[in-house]
């Protein structure tokens, strides 16, 4: 097995201070329409409502949150899948906020993405090698020793049987096929990878190796990750910094471990005390001291006013429904959107406990509506 | 490209690939296409290929009508009249079997005594052309309008549906009479209108099926991928869905041949089909309206020709839709 | 229109007679019982029950039960039938010497069914109104040519004379005398007569809807009438027996069901549920073969001549046609035998036709066949010459235009077949129906355009004289740019004067020996080649008294008709 | 095992395995195999494991291992399909797999109930809520719809769903994933099963989510007294609420033991590699993960001897013949090992190698 | 729920306009292109171009197409005047023209022949719905059996017999051979109750044969479908009868797709059965619209088609109104 110096030291000794992208104000709202005939915009779905982060080169951002709270939104509009409804991306300087279709060609090859769904990210019609290929072909990327050569160099590169080449998808493995997913994202040899959910799909064993995966290509190519999922303990392995959504907006953004060891926002608090322990000997200490929400996440087309996330929040007074709260660095590097984070008192045993009890007597009528 | 000397960046000792992929039997296949799967299923089904074969059969036969004919049958519209009683309206004589003989395979036509195995003949050379035609345009408008509605989605997707809501809001046989009828009844005219409209009525079966496919394979990731690598809409349309769009409307472009010759016979039937004397299986069956009672291998003979290719087709394109697509029900 | 008797043996036979064709030659079952319902039955639906709209056979020869016109055709079998009689008319016409003025005298005590008396104005509004085609279209136009000289009169609906009577040249001095005034002489005037409405109360009319219900001046008026349904026909109280020589009005009540399926009406003719056909067309094949194949059944048939020619034009203005040579080729190429058998053979279709005059028509002449054509065999040597005459030894290609309905394309197809025999490739071009005669092959223009160089066409005179038979089929004069009749465009001047003096000549008798020339002249030029006269076999229930076919109409006698068992 | 635990809440020592089923569900030599185009898939090949009431028992394993098959397979609802299913399936002294169809059915929902991994197309989308609930119980209970409908109500409270009087006639899809998940457990729950069979119940939730329903169903076994298996392959669940754990491969168990055990002194290969493939919140980052290598079997075509060699590290250590023979799980002790090392080599390998990188 | 019924409504109406203007445009317009003047068909034989032109007048043929439609439209909604000579002649509405063959409205026309379309419709569609359910349900429950199989054979064979075949085999069969059954013309239910069942009889089973062949299928497939849903596998450890699983939790799925052919079917088929009509010789409105194209009855056909079109349209509307009330996530959308 290959050792190497450890992630954290990593980080540290790269020159982390460039920003490779740059985010603020980032908004995306589709529109809701209804009719057959005659098309009206009824609403919108507030995905992604005003984001400020930076994304620096070398790193990887991780991003987690609740189901649809516009995670995968992030992730295409900043590889500009998406067109964003408002606010401003920059990539190494340039704004590619509403840069057309030809321009974004060219961006193409710095900016990648891998999918979740390794069952659907391929095209089961095509070869691997015309999967890999693809990008090369598209982007007439000159490839000196041959096109089958370059695609069968990625193949090795991920870990895959050059000899694979002509293979369909539906004969490989889920793992597999995230590698073939992998190789075509690494084709363009990209500065950022926006992983979306990369790992969601695989089995735990299966998991360890894409991820084992990732990180050494991210050493050897000098790869910038945004790392998106929802699996905290993921999150916590892989990433640099993390950052925490809640309905379309993010809540927090630290450093991984201050995030993980200090959590300020309630929010953050909740989740990761809801982060089942794969350790029988604390499932009772897991337990009590675990902060339960009540309810689910309100609906993104009609968001709660202020905070969003005041309705199922322990915490929450007036203030929080009449201000929306900014995104603040309350410790260095440590930015944080809430009125009243989470003190230290409140991270204790104890302080939990309490938040518990408070948190079970969020009235109902305005925590438990479902939403629509 | 290249990426430098490629070091470790895997855990796993043996490239993944070497123990897998495996398929059932444990043998390892080089490459194996959904395809060639999807013919080895066909192969086990016998009724399919008992309708493929039968459908390549008739196929050949419309080719080679004019040799086989030259040989089992008389010149097409060559006059028998030796062979029908004039008496009785030009029937073939009462109890004869519609004058079938060695010489008259399936018996003679009446009145003109015409060799009822060389109309059939021909006449399945009329039939499966526009049919067959009338399936490529359906196939043609039905692909472009689908894939359009359902890669565009919203309102293009919108307006196109309705289109197709439309289409077959039309109460079809009295829309395509009235409408043929008004029309000069040329051959080769009456041809091209026929296969224009019924590829024209039938299409939107093919485009709501292509649009249905298209509107989920573009939600699969693979779509949005080809977009991140800077492929345009024309490449992800004809490279990435196209592919996966060849399976059903291959099957259902089988499955509305066997209603276009219906329709076509159907057409032929009430009159304004194929003008004569190009044969025609609908045509011979609406001449036999007429006769049915005295002669009624008249109405048999290009009754069962119809119904026989029909189902030909029927199970083949059944058969052909259970071999690509292995949840449908069998 | 349709005219003709039948002429096969005894021409003036008008007693009894039984078995098959009985009605043809004579009366069957002659009586005159009355009362009863004669159920009559038809497979589609009548166009029109307006006199004015009527031009088919089978509508003239049933309006004969409500509408009286000036003259009618006598109802008896054989060439009687084809007489004209005085019947609103107290006698026959004063005709002025210069042969232009026609002047009537109606009978007393004539009265419209509400018991109006019928005066000679309703006689003339009756005339005005086929002037007013844009309202009452349908109905046979030769009266307005006759009469309208240059006036253009729009009919009465648009007539600007407050009491409708614009039309100037008819005049109507007093209530009972009416005057036509001709610009030319014309020999067939009278036979124009019978085809229009007799007399319509102008305060009765009501144009368009007068179909719904018609005032009746005959013996029967209607009791109702559900459109494309039903007609019921029930004993008109103000009609007087006395006042009318013509009709004998047995029945007391005439039913006719509409729209039947036309196997269906076969089988109710054939178990007696109705009494005759409507259409008179012939029965299906179905019937046909049922007929013919059960000698009872049979005897119970008839299968008159309809005075219908079938015949196909070889244009003489289309290439290689313009040469006579090309022409008679066809006609010896042609195999008149499967052509009688694609129209249904012998019995159901019709005899072989030999020249352009049918057996109905005076001056028929069965011997008439430059041709050699009455064994229908084609001769494929004499084709042959004349195709090498005419400079094509290995024949040539042509269109062959016909309509696409019944037994049309199967007559073109027989042509094709024996045509191909002598090395003539002719292709068949079928045509809509409706417009077939008007614009397909009634447009001169359209026939060149497209090449036709043979055309089927069917004919049946309008009124049974031969002028009204064959003048507009071959005078070169009548070539209309659309609806024209010589469709081979035959421009023949000796024809044409032989034309003119067969109009101004007032003997029928005389007139008849000068078309019976221009026939032989018309089938020298090998312009025409007839090759039916149209026979129908159809089935009367023996229960009917008094069947015979009305030679004016080819048809039986609605009018004369009766029922043996008085239900 | 689990047995006779209910006082002390002590693992006890296990007996040799009785022959007449001692404890509540006793499950032996379960094989379910399906006959396929492609050959016979084994997909559970001879599981036994036992469990008593009020305890929880986890099965963990990767995707296709036969998690689901075994649960289905417990509640009789292969019958109608084209498995083979054999073994014993012993339920409060009768065995299930013997009964008769209807017998099966009448216990079914009553005694044994189960929660279903997607609550959105487990439940008929064209029926209430209630209604689904009402339904269950009255298969089982003989009452008015009244009566049924107001135990509707109570149950679905007593899940935590507010204002149940007036979402009881909701549609599921009015619901939101975590209460589609309640209602699930409601209907699970309304005839007061003895055993409740929970397949990936939050899976599909997120995690704010799973904590509660995790909690829930805690909360209800503690008051029902029901014995409960939880099926999922997130170690984490289990750790919370399983006293026992099963871990499957290839349609085989390969390790069986208390929740302590196997996570403190895990001896089976495939359960290190678990362990070590699997990042965790609750300890400092390492550097590398250690995942399995190699992709899981194909169930038509075991791999010969141990299913899990192709993927072993140790496959061959010692020249144990894992390419050959097929290892068992020891049977009746509390904690069994399917696996050609011996026992005490593996405690060492675990403690050596495998304790220190985790 | 009101809101979904008035947009479906709105969106029916507009199609259905759409629908009439298209029709009325080919109609219109295709014999122009194809060189024939309408009013010509109008007129007799002999007319003169002078006639043609009054006539192409008195019927509005020389005012510009969308005037035509306009009028056209003008008759459905309130009714239209013709001038019929002397007077007017009021069309009431709703006036889908006026049949200048016979002078008579279409409406009245169509509404006299509905009854026999409507009676050749029902009966066949309560045998094909019973049969073609019943079929598909035993053999997707007998999946696999010889039961299973030949049943499925039979129902691809049933569709594909053509029902003028079928029909005519029928006939010569049962009425001509065997006399089973009398030929004659259709009766009114009122008047003759079993003359009216034993003259549609035929005409239903072979309709119905045809249906239900494809029911068969569709219910099959459904069925096979739905009970490998997992509600159902739900249903059964819900610890239900098999019976209630299928015939209520397994049906209530199927029944939707079968509810919405079936409404379209039924539209298609009031607007004329046209092949099965002219067979069996029933005076419908399939018979009417074969009879106005053969005679050139351009308004009666295109009343004809656009009545067809309406019952198609309503159909379809009734269709999304029940799958509103069998699925309730439509519904409550
Ligand atoms: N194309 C779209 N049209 C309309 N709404 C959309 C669209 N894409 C996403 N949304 C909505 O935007 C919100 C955010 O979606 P997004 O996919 O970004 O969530 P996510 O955080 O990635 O969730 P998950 O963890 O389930 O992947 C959701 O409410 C979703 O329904
Ligand atoms: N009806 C069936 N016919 C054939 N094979 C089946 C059937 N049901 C399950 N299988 C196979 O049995 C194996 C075990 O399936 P099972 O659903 O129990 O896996 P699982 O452990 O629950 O996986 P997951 O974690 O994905 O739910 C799989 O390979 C599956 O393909
Ligand atoms: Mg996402
Ligand atoms: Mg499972």
């Amino acid at each position: 097995m290959p050792t190497s110096t450890p992630q954290t030291e990593r980080a540290a000794t790269r020159p982390a201070t460039e920003n490779l992208l740059e985010v603020s104000g980032l908004e995306k709202h589709f529109p809701i329409t209804r009719g057959a005939f005659i098309r009206r915009t009824v609403g919108a779905v507030r995905a992604v409502d005003g984001l400020d982060f930076t994304v620096r080169t070398g790193e990887t951002l991780g991003v987690v949150g609740e189901s649809g709270c516009g995670k995968s939104t992030t992730g295409r509009l900043v590889t500009r899948l998406l067109e964003p409804t408002g606010g401003k991306i920059t990539f190494e300087g340039r704004d590619i906020t509403h840069m057309s279709v030809r321009q974004m060609r060219e961006l193409r090859r710095d900016v990648q993405m891998i999918f979740q769904d390794p069952y659907s990210s391929l095209n089961p019609r095509h070869t691997v090698g015309t999967i890999v290929g693809a990008p090369l072909r598209i982007q007439n990327i000159p490839t000196p020793k041959g096109q089958k050569r370059a695609v069968q160099d990625l193949l090795e590169l991920v870990g895959l049987n050059p000899e694979h080449y002509n293979r369909y998808p539906h004969e490989f493995s889920g793992g597999q096929r995230q590698r073939i997913g992998i190789a075509r994202a690494l084709a363009l040899r990209p500065k950022l990878i926006v992983c979306d959910e990369p790992v969601s799909a695989l089995d735990v064993s299966i998991q360890a190796q894409v991820v084992n995966l990732l990180d050494d290509l991210q050493r050897e190519l000098n790869l910038t990750y945004m790392f998106i999922a929802h699996d905290l303990s993921v999150v916590k392995h892989i990433s640099d910094r993390v950052a925490v959504m809640y309905l379309g907006k993010m809540v927090e953004l630290a450093p991984r471990d201050a995030l993980y060891a200090t959590p300020m926002h309630p929010y953050t608090l909740a989740l990761l005390s809801a982060v089942p322990v794969p350790d029988p000997s604390r499932r009772d200490k897991a337990q009590r001291e675990r902060v339960l929400l009540t309810g689910d996440v309100p609906s993104p087309i009609d968001p709660p006013s202020g905070c969003r996330f005041r309705t199922r929040c322990w915490k929450a007074q007036d203030k929080c429904a009449q201000e929306v709260p900014p995104f603040v660095e309350l410790a260095p590097g440590h930015r944080v959107a809430c009125h009243f984070p989470v003190t230290d008192a409140e991270r204790t045993p104890q302080g939990r406990m309490a938040a518990q009890h408070a948190a079970a007597e969020v009235p109902p009528d305005t925590a438990a509506e479902p939403a629509l | 490209m290249t990426l430098g000397p490629v070091t470790s960046s895997t855990d796993v000792a043996t490239p993944a690939g070497e123990e897998t992929p495996t398929i059932a039997d444990g043998k390892k296949i080089e490459g194996r296409s959904l395809g060639r799967i999807a013919w080895m299923r066909l192969k086990r089904d016998k009724l399919a290929m008992a309708g493929g074969g039968f459908i390549i059969f008739l196929i050949l036969v419309a080719i080679l009508a004019p040799l086989i004919n030259k040989v089992l049958g008389h010149p097409v519209n060559e006059y028998h009249q030796d062979k029908i009683d004039p008496n009785l309206g030009g029937i073939p004589p009462v109890g004869t079997w519609g004058g079938i003989s060695k010489d008259f395979l399936l018996g003679v036509q009446p009145v003109t005594g015409r060799d009822l195995f060389s109309q059939i003949i021909y006449g399945a050379q009329t039939s499966l052309l526009i049919a067959l035609l009338a399936t490529l345009l359906a196939v043609v408008i039905g692909i472009v309008v689908g894939v359009t509605a359902g890669y565009y989605g919203g309102w293009v997707d919108s307006l196109f549906s309705r289109f197709m809501d439309l289409i077959l809001a039309f109460p079809l046989i009295l829309f395509a009479i009235a409408l043929i009828s008004v029309l000069p009844p040329t051959k080769g005219f009456r041809i091209a209108v026929m296969v224009l409209i019924i590829g024209g009525f039938s299409w939107p079966y093919i485009g709501r099926i292509v649009r249905g496919q298209a509107l989920s394979l573009r939600e699969r990731e693979f779509v949005e991928a080809a977009r991140s690598v800077g492929a345009g809409s024309f490449r992800i349309i004809f490279r990435e869905l196209l592919p996966n769009l060849a399976a059903p409307i291959l099957v259902y472009s089988t499955l509305i041949i066997p209603s276009n010759i219906l329709f076509e016979a159907a057409l032929s039937f009430l009159g304004v089909g194929v003008p004569p004397p190009t044969p025609s299986w609908g045509r011979l069956l609406s001449d036999a309206v007429d006769y049915y009672e005295y002669d009624p291998m008249y109405m048999l003979i290009p009754g069962l020709a119809i119904f026989v290719t029909v189902l030909a087709f029927n199970l083949f394109g059944d058969g052909l839709r259970d071999a690509l697509d292995p949840k449908s029900n069998r | 229109g349709g005219g003709g008797s039948s002429s096969n043996s005894s021409n003036n036979n008008t007693g009894s007679s039984s078995g098959f064709n009985a009605g043809t030659k004579g009366i069957v079952n002659p009586s005159t019982k009355k009362g009863g319902t004669l159920r009559i039955g038809y497979s589609s639906d009548v166009d029109s029950f307006d006199p004015t709209r009527i031009y088919y056979a089978s509508g003239e020869n049933f309006m004969a039960l409500y509408n009286r016109t000036l003259l009618a055709p006598a109802q008896k079998p054989g060439k009687d039938g084809l007489v004209l009689q005085p019947d609103l008319a107290e006698s026959l016409p004063q005709i002025s010497a210069d042969k232009l003025t026609y002047t009537f005298k109606l009978r007393k005590g004539l009265k419209f069914e509400d018991g109006s008396p019928i005066t000679s104005k309703d006689v003339k509004y009756a005339v005005e109104r086929s002037f007013a085609q844009d309202v009452l279209s349908g109905g046979p136009t030769y009266i307005v040519d006759q009469l309208d000289q240059g006036q253009n009169y729009p009919g009465p609906y648009k007539d600007t004379d407050p009491n409708k009577m614009g039309l100037k040249s008819v005049q109507t001095p007093d209530d009972s005398t009416i005057v036509f005034h001709l610009a030319q002489p014309y020999a067939d005037f009278p036979y124009l007569l019978p085809m229009l409405a007799g007399a319509v109360p102008a305060a009765k009319d009501t144009g368009e809807k007068y179909t719904d219900h018609v005032v009746s001046d005959g013996p029967y008026k209607f009791e109702s009438f559900d459109p494309g349904k039903k007609v019921v026909l029930v004993r008109n109280p103000n009609w007087d027996p006395a006042t009318d020589p013509i009709r004998k009005a047995l029945p007391d009540r005439i039913e006719m069901t509409l729209q039947m399926n036309p196997d269906e009406l076969d089988k109710q003719l054939l178990d007696g549920t109705l009494d005759i056909d409507f259409g008179q067309t012939g029965v299906q094949q179905a019937a046909q073969a049922k007929i013919l194949l059960d000698p009872k059944l049979k005897a119970n048939a008839d299968e008159p001549n309809t005075g219908f020619i079938r015949y196909v034009t070889i244009s003489s203005k289309v290439a290689p046609f313009d040469n006579i040579h090309c022409r008679k080729a066809v006609q010896y190429a042609a195999d008149k035998v499967a052509l009688q058998t694609a129209r249904g053979g012998a019995d159901a279709g019709g005899d072989i036709a030999t020249n352009m005059l049918p057996p109905n028509i005076a001056g028929y002449d069965p011997n008439l066949d430059p041709f050699n054509t009455k064994s229908g065999k084609p001769q494929i040597d004499k084709a042959k010459q004349e195709l090498a005459a005419c400079g094509k030894p290995n024949g040539f290609e042509t269109k062959i235009a016909v309509r696409n309905k019944g037994k049309e394309p199967k007559t073109a197809e027989a042509l094709q077949q024996a045509l191909a025999a002598v090395g003539i490739k002719a292709t068949i071009d079928q045509s809509d129906a409706s417009l077939y005669f008007r614009s397909t092959i009634g447009s001169p223009d359209n026939v060149h355009a497209k090449g036709y160089g043979l055309m089927f066409a069917g004919w049946g005179a309008d009124f049974p004289t031969a002028g009204g038979f064959l003048q507009v089929l071959v005078d070169g004069r009548k070539i209309q740019p659309s609806g024209n009749n010589n469709y081979g465009e035959l421009n023949d001047p000796e024809i044409n004067s032989l034309i003119d003096k067969a109009n101004s000549e007032p003997d029928p008798k005389k007139s008849a020996a000068i078309w019976s020339q221009i026939n032989a002249k018309v089938m020298d030029t090998a312009t025409q080649l007839p090759f039916v006269y149209d026979k129908a076999l159809n089935y009367r229930n023996p229960r009917l008294t008094n069947v015979f076919v009305w030679s004016y109409y080819g048809e039986w006698d609605f009018s004369a008709l009766g029922l043996s068992d008085g239900k | 095992m689990a047995t006779d635990l209910l006082a002390s809440g002590q693992p006890a020592s296990g007996g040799s395995r009785p022959s007449a089923p001692r404890s509540f569900l006793d499950v032996r030599d379960l094989r379910i195999h399906f006959n396929t185009d492609d050959g016979v898939v084994k997909a559970v090949d001879g599981l036994s494991f036992q469990l008593d009431r009020g305890k929880t028992l986890g099965i963990v394993g990767e995707s296709g291992s036969g998690k689901s098959v075994t649960s289905l397979g417990i509640l009789g609802l292969h019958r109608h399909s084209k498995a083979r299913v054999s073994g014993e399936v012993w339920l409060d002294g009768e065995d299930l797999i013997a009964a008769s169809d209807e017998r099966v059915r009448a216990l079914r929902g009553q005694r044994i109930a189960m929660i279903f991994q997607d609550p959105l197309t487990a439940m008929h989308p064209y029926f209430t809520v209630g209604a689904q609930i009402i339904e269950a119980y009255r298969v089982h209970n003989n009452v008015s719809k009244k009566v049924a409908r107001q135990r509707a109500i109570d149950m679905l409270g007593r899940v935590g769903i507010p204002q149940p009087a007036r979402r009881v006639d909701d549609y599921p899809h009015q619901f939101s994933g975590g209460m589609r998940q309640r209602a699930m457990i409601a209907m699970a729950l309304v005839n007061n099963p003895e055993l409740l069979i929970a397949d990936e119940p939050t899976t599909a939730l997120d995690v704010t989510v799973q904590a509660q329903i995790l909690d829930l169903i805690r909360d209800l076994q503690e008051e029902f007294h029901s014995a409960v298996i939880m099926i999922t392959h997130d170690l984490g669940v289990v750790a919370e609420l399983a006293d026992d754990i099963l871990v499957m491969y290839g349609g085989k168990a390969v390790e069986y033991g208390t929740a302590e055990t196997i996570f403190r002194r895990p001896e089976h290969p495939y359960a290190w590699g678990l362990l070590g493939s699997m990042p965790r919140v609750d300890r400092d980052v390492r550097d590398r993960l250690i995942p399995v290598k190699g992709t899981p079997p194909s169930l038509i075509n075991l791999p010969s001897g141990c299913a899990f060699h192709p993927r072993c590290p140790y496959v061959g250590y010692n020249g144990i013949p894992c390419r050959t023979e097929i290892p068992t799980l020891a049977e009746g002790s509390d904690h069994g090992v399917a696996c050609h090392i011996p026992p005490a080599e593996r405690q060492r390998i675990f403690s050596e190698d495998i304790a220190p990188a985790l | 729920m009101i809101n979904y019924i008035l947009r479906r409504v709105v969106t029916s109406v507009v199609l259905m306009i759409i629908i009439s203007v298209v029709t009325f445009g080919v109609f219109f317009m295709v014999p122009k292109l194809a060189g024939t003047n309408p009013a010509e068909l109008y007129v007799g034989k002999s007319a003169t171009p002078a006639d043609v032109a009054a006539t192409a007048r008195k019927l509005g043929l020389d005012q510009p197409v969308y005037v035509q439609y306009g009028r056209f439209v003008k008759g459905i909604v309130a009714g239209r005047d013709f001038n019929s000579g002397p007077s007017k002649t009021h069309c009431p509405a709703p006036c889908f023209g006026y049949s200048f063959r016979n002078d008579r409205p279409v409406f009245p026309l169509l509404l006299d022949r509905l009854p026999v379309t409507i009676s050749l419709a029902i009966g066949a569609s309560i045998i094909w719905l019973i049969g073609g359910v019943l079929a598909g349900v035993i053999s997707a429950l007998r999946r696999g059996s010889i039961l299973d199989r030949s049943m499925m054979i039979l129902a691809l064979a049933g569709v594909s017999l053509p029902i003028y075949f079928t029909g005519l085999l029928a006939q010569l069969i049962f009425v001509h051979n065997l006399h089973w059954l009398p030929g004659g013309e259709y009766v009114n239910f009122r008047d003759n109750p079993i003359g009216w069942a034993s003259k549609l009889l035929l005409g239903w089973i072979t309709l119905a044969l045809l249906y239900a062949a494809t029911y068969a299928r569709l219910t099959r497939a459904t069925m096979l479908e739905t009970v490998s849903e997992d509600y159902i596998r739900t249903a059964r450890a819900k610890g239900l009868r098999e019976r209630v699983v299928i015939g209520k939790h397994a049906m209530r799925s199927v029944l939707t797709p079968i509810v919405t052919i079936f409404g379209l079917d039924i539209g298609q088929l009031l607007g004329g059965a046209i092949l099965t009509e002219s067979v069996f010789g029933l005076p419908g409105i399939g018979r009417l619209s074969i009879d106005a194209v053969n005679t050139k009855d351009l308004p009666v056909v295109l009343g004809v088609t656009l009545f067809g079109a309406l019952f198609i349209v309503v159909a379809n509307f009734v269709v999304d109104l029940l799958y509103a009330v069998i699925d309730p996530r439509v519904r409550l959308a």
